[in-house]
């Protein structure tokens, strides 16, 4: 009288399907033509993505893509850099100094939440109206993320890895450089995969005062003059840099982090 | 309960983990597998309580449960999967939640399962305040409060540490003596293996054949290790290369 | 000499744009580089920070608060709404036009748009409030950033006026998108613009300073005759055509804007002193400004 | 011949040292507060602590402070609970459901980077100038850090816990309403923190346009007025609200997670 | 080298961990530690490494190191220890560095030790593609690279399966036998114990007193479990009760 075993498991587990993820992406950018096309909406308020994709190839073609960029990706290179250069240093010291993290780490949980946007009067008077005060607001803006992600990066060093390296008396030093930063490296680059898509954002608010070039200053413009088509080409572009630094940031963990 | 596993193969993708494995489970017996690490023990037990599919071949089940059991096949875990954010007793209902039921039956059998093992007075501690000796044991008054037919325990004692251990599977060995419930019992270990089952399955690394099956033919009463040491340096000789070899191998 | 002007792309800054391209900074010896900006609140931030030495732009309550801090002092004049010189126009909504509001009187009670707190054409309203004798406060004053954002408020009935330059207003009104019931010139006329620059500068580089305002002065006097006095057709077309480069805008839309300079570039520092007490009694402006720290009439007198 | 023991182990641990900490913050406001007082830099480039105290006592006392609190706060509030509504729903969708995630996840990735105060002309295209634009700005900046911090919850809840519901005939919807969602919690809250800090950023965005009442519109006000002391008293004010937000979440945590 | 502990105890906080511990470990001997979780058996080896100060109490070292040892007294841990970002050798290599030895004997001593202990063809392998017992090996290695004179083990084997267990075991006496260092070996593994070491050491609960000093008077060739079954039974009397009250506490 035996019986076959009922099945009860399964599910709870998503495979890949890619072209699930191909036609959903098609289809949302159909459905949306489609529903341009058919006219029931002004184009003012839902421009086409033909018409976001023409807008794309106008600037591409007069060269304005490139001048936009250019000037965008110099002040978000610069200010990252100066920003997360910063951080890191200051992460650190927060990691690895009691008395550092103790002074340090209130100030920084009060200044973290505090919207750069709102300073940006501010750093206009500091700075000037010229590239310091974008460059600035940025570096400000990368600055917090970065130094609490090193921080709790070197929070997360296993602790035996440390007694390791004391109980083979490794100098002090050494241990923070081969134990505790390579350790820190995974919180290091999640800071800096949130850092950068900060950058990319706070791009555009640098850009609201006085920026003649700019992908953020050629959405506000777009904005102010109510052309859609323009403003959404120019959030295109942002979303594919976003991509594209998640992607570099990606293959900077594939590389560095082969060993997880 | 009788569990009949006939010419099961499993395989992930293209990695063949179980190559062709029949055995029958007896009624009220302890079988124990052993096999070196990532030979597709847990496979087969997954297989054997249809939480996976076999590849190939089928799972029989022969015989009725006992009286009032409500999950026939019922696992303990290596990990003791519990829920953090039940407590001891909240564990144990969790396996008598939607069950017809009543509220003063459920609170009847947590009552008596933890009583049973000692964990009465822990009914309300959560699992992070507990040794993880006591978190097996609720692993354990969870799959007794369903009373259950065929027991599947996939290496119950392999987190705890040697002195706990040693606790632990007393404590088991007295509990199933009193309900000598069919189980089927993974384990690397052969001390384990020999001081708790009727036979010993032995399995080849991976893909997992049946290399032997060997009858533990001393009673569980006479089981020193004296009297056990001629049939554990058996399986040993019959396993050490094996698990020599699985520990060399990348992984 | 190298120096600088921040300014906006406006007709009301025709007279540096004039000087400019006429070359009277060029005779002065000056080398004037243009900084562009697009609102009048950031002109007087540049002089400031020291982004530029000289600005010229309409007057508002942030730049009295940083002239009260002794950041800026007002040097000379630019436009000024006058009578019979259609600058800013008082518009309604034609929702609004429909439930009865057609002239600058019944704008009270009603939502008005505006860019930013503090603006001119804030004032503008405070101004207009106070001559037909309604209550500004009763009125709800929408901040709206950017004049695109005016013009799509209005248009689409989110607020029921709005102040706005003749440049829009005008081609709004064309296009029926809402109506023009007045004009700020006739209704109050008031200081608007002021060239301006740092209490540092005249400190320091006095002669600069008198350099320059020589040449603005002869640009405003080019201004004054090809578009005031109107005398020299050649004049005014050639002013016209530098106006439209520098503006980038379409002739006939600056011809049909201009605004009033007085002719010599003076300014009145009594209406200065007026828009520094009403923005103090509107508590948008410190109490410690003071107007007369504020201009300076030796390098051009004042009007009154 | 024997001698004592080299110690060889310490530091690399981080003690709290209260004292440094309330050192620290005094001593960054006395510095700030004697630098301001000196007369060396103008007050319009620093306002002095004791000046933005000022201008904040005034807030009180006038009562514009609770005005434009509660504005903020209704904004902030309606705005949060919208828009982590939708992204718990998506994000326990894309967890859960192998087409949703195959479907979702490429256009949640597309789309979380961009800057939404670059939409807000489109937003007020659509939901005009008045409160719903402001709630949609909010509540979009909230959707999506909110589905990817449940989805990625979903994905950290232990296998074998389900595997174990499995085992003992626990149906779907039971497994998904006791264990995987208490199992998500932790990965839930993180999200609730994240983007709690990130409705009180928008919210200066958001305010921007139309608005008469609300910190962030009392801040830009502030900037447009170049009174630097009200604009940091505004900026203090979120700098309070995020510490409060922050405070409150990490007492949620206390409470839902105590079994951790 | 021999390690003398003078009336050692040590808190954590209000904790109070070790209590007036005074023992010496012999030149050559291995000293077992063994006593129920949480009794301070850790927080004693890091005293014995200079890891930790003792809060009252000293510890001294009485001879000198053999010949070449850069690092006198060395760990070997119980989670491996491994950087994971370092391959086999580079984990190895980590021990030699900041000393004053040159590239080509550092290179030298790498690969004796992984001649020694059989890891030479995994010498590049990242130590995420390794079983645990090959990580252990390599922990072992490296322990071994500085030529230690006083090895110190905190259940270096209680993160391995039992038959990988059984494996290191066995390769680690016959390095042991080989070198002879004296070692202090902390286990919960009363087998482990009484295959490896001279004298076992008993430890109370919390706070860890020394209950008993037990000297394994059967010679390393006889070690069979028969023979080892009456002083298994004795160390587990004496031992068994607190076991079981340390395995109900709260934690
Ligand atoms: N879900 C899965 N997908 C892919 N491969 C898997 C999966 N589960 C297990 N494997 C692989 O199948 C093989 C057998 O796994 P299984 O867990 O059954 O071994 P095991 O005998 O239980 O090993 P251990 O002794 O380590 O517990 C291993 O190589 C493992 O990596
Ligand atoms: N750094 C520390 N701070 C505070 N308490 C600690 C610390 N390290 C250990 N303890 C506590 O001290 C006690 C002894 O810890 P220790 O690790 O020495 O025990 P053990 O005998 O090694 O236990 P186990 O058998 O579990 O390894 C435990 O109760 C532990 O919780
Ligand atoms: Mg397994
Ligand atoms: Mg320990």
């Amino acid at each position: 009288m035996s019986e076959p075993l009922r099945f009860r498991g399964g599910g709870f587990v998503t495979r890949p399907k890619p072209i699930s993820s191909c036609l959903a992406g098609l289809a949302v950018v159909a459905i949306w033509q489609a529903v341009a096309s058919a006219g029931w909406v002004s184009p003012v308020f839902l421009p086409s993505p033909a018409g976001i994709a023409r807008a794309l190839a106008e600037m591409a073609l007069s060269g304005q893509l490139w001048r936009h960029l250019a000037a965008s990706l110099q002040r978000i290179l610069l200010g990252f850099a100066l920003g997360s250069a910063a951080g890191l240093a200051f992460g650190l010291a927060l990691g690895l100094l009691s008395h550092a993290r103790a002074a340090g780490l209130p100030i920084v949980s009060a200044l973290f939440p505090i919207p750069k946007i709102a300073l940006l009067p501010l750093f206009i008077l500091w700075f000037g109206i010229g590239e310091p005060s974008k460059v600035a607001t940025i570096a400000l803006g990368v600055f917090f993320p970065m130094a609490i992600a090193t921080y709790s990066g070197v929070d997360q060093v296993p602790r035996t890895l440390i007694r390791m390296a004391q109980s083979f008396d490794v100098p002090t030093h050494a241990v923070v450089a081969k134990v505790i930063l390579p350790g820190a490296l995974p919180g290091i680059l999640s800071g800096v995969r949130i850092s950068a898509s900060i950058a990319l954002i706070l791009v555009v608010a640098a850009e609201m005062i006085g920026a003649e070039f700019g992908v953020g200053a050629f959405i506000l413009t777009a904005g102010n003059l109510m052309r859609t088509e323009d403003l959404l080409a120019g959030v295109c572009l942002l979303s594919i840099l976003g991509l594209a630094v998640g992607f570099l940031v990606s293959l900077a963990e594939r590389r560095l982090l082969a060993w997880r | 309960m009788r569990l009949i596993v006939e010419r099961v193969s499993h395989g992930y993708g293209a990695l063949e983990v179980l190559d062709d494995i029949s055995l029958t489970v007896e009624e009220g017996e302890i079988l124990a597998i052993i096999g070196p690490s990532g030979c597709g023990k847990s496979t087969l037990l997954g297989i054997l309580g249809g939480l996976l599919k076999p590849s190939k071949g089928r799972v029989l089940t022969d015989g009725s449960a006992p009286e009032g059991s409500l999950n026939p096949i019922t696992y303990i875990f290596q990990d003791f999967a519990l829920l953090p954010w039940r407590s001891v007793a909240g564990n144990v209902a969790f396996a008598l939640e939607h069950r017809r039921l009543g509220a003063r039956e459920r609170e009847a059998r947590i009552d008596e399962v933890l009583a049973k093992i000692g964990l009465r007075d822990f009914a309300s501690a959560l699992p992070r305040q507990l040794s993880g000796g006591m978190r097996q044991r609720v692993g354990i008054a969870r799959a007794l409060a369903v009373r259950p037919a065929i027991l599947l325990l996939d290496e119950p004692l392999s987190a705890l540490d040697a002195q706990t251990r040693e606790i632990l599977i007393e404590e088991f060995l007295a509990l199933w003596l009193a309900h000598r419930t069919t189980a089927v019992y993974v384990t690397h270990n052969l001390d384990e293996a020999l001081r708790l089952a009727d036979r010993v399955c032995v399995l080849s690394r991976r893909p997992g054949r049946i290399r032997e099956m060997v009858a533990v033919d001393v009673g569980r009463q006479d089981r020193t290790p004296a009297r056990l040491a001629p049939l554990r340096e058996r399986l040993w000789r019959s396993i050490q290369d094996e698990a020599r070899a699985a520990d060399r191998e990348y992984v | 000499e190298k120096t600088s002007l921040s300014v906006l792309k406006l007709a009301s800054s025709g007279p540096v744009f004039l000087a400019q391209d006429l070359g009277h900074f060029a005779a002065e010896g000056l080398e004037v580089e243009l900084k562009f900006f697009a609102a009048a609140q950031p002109v007087a931030v540049a002089v400031v920070s020291g982004d530029a030495e000289f600005g010229v732009t309409g007057l508002t309550a942030g730049f009295y608060n940083l002239a009260g801090k002794g950041a800026l002092k007002i040097i000379a004049g630019q436009s000024r709404e006058q009578p019979g010189y259609k600058l800013s126009a008082y518009m309604v909504s034609n929702k609004a036009w429909e439930a009865g509001v057609r002239s600058p009187a019944d704008f009270a009670g009603r939502s008005f748009g505006m860019t930013q707190v503090g603006s001119t054409f804030h004032y503008m309203v405070g101004l207009l409030a106070e001559k037909r004798g309604f209550d500004v406060a009763k009125m709800r004053l929408v901040p709206l950033q950017s004049i695109p954002n005016m013009v799509s408020a209005l248009q689409g009935g989110q607020v029921d006026t709005a102040i706005l330059p003749s440049t829009v207003a005008v081609p709004m009104a064309d296009r029926n998108d809402a109506k023009i019931v007045g004009w700020a010139g006739d209704e109050t006329p008031w200081q608007l613009g002021a060239l301006f620059t740092s209490p540092k500068m005249i400190d320091t580089k006095r002669a600069t300073v008198e350099r320059f305002v020589r040449a603005y002065k002869k640009g405003v006097a080019a201004y004054d005759l090809a578009f005031q006095k109107k005398t020299d057709q050649a004049a005014t077309d050639k002013a016209l055509d530098i106006l439209a480069k520098y503006t980038e805008q379409q002739k006939g839309a600056i011809a049909a804007g201009l605004p009033y300079i007085e002719p010599e570039a003076r300014f009145s520092a009594k209406d200065i002193a007026k828009q520094v007490a009403y923005w103090q009694a509107q508590k948008q402006a410190d109490a410690s400004v003071d107007a007369k720290e504020i201009v300076v009439t030796t390098f051009v007198p004042s009007l009154d």
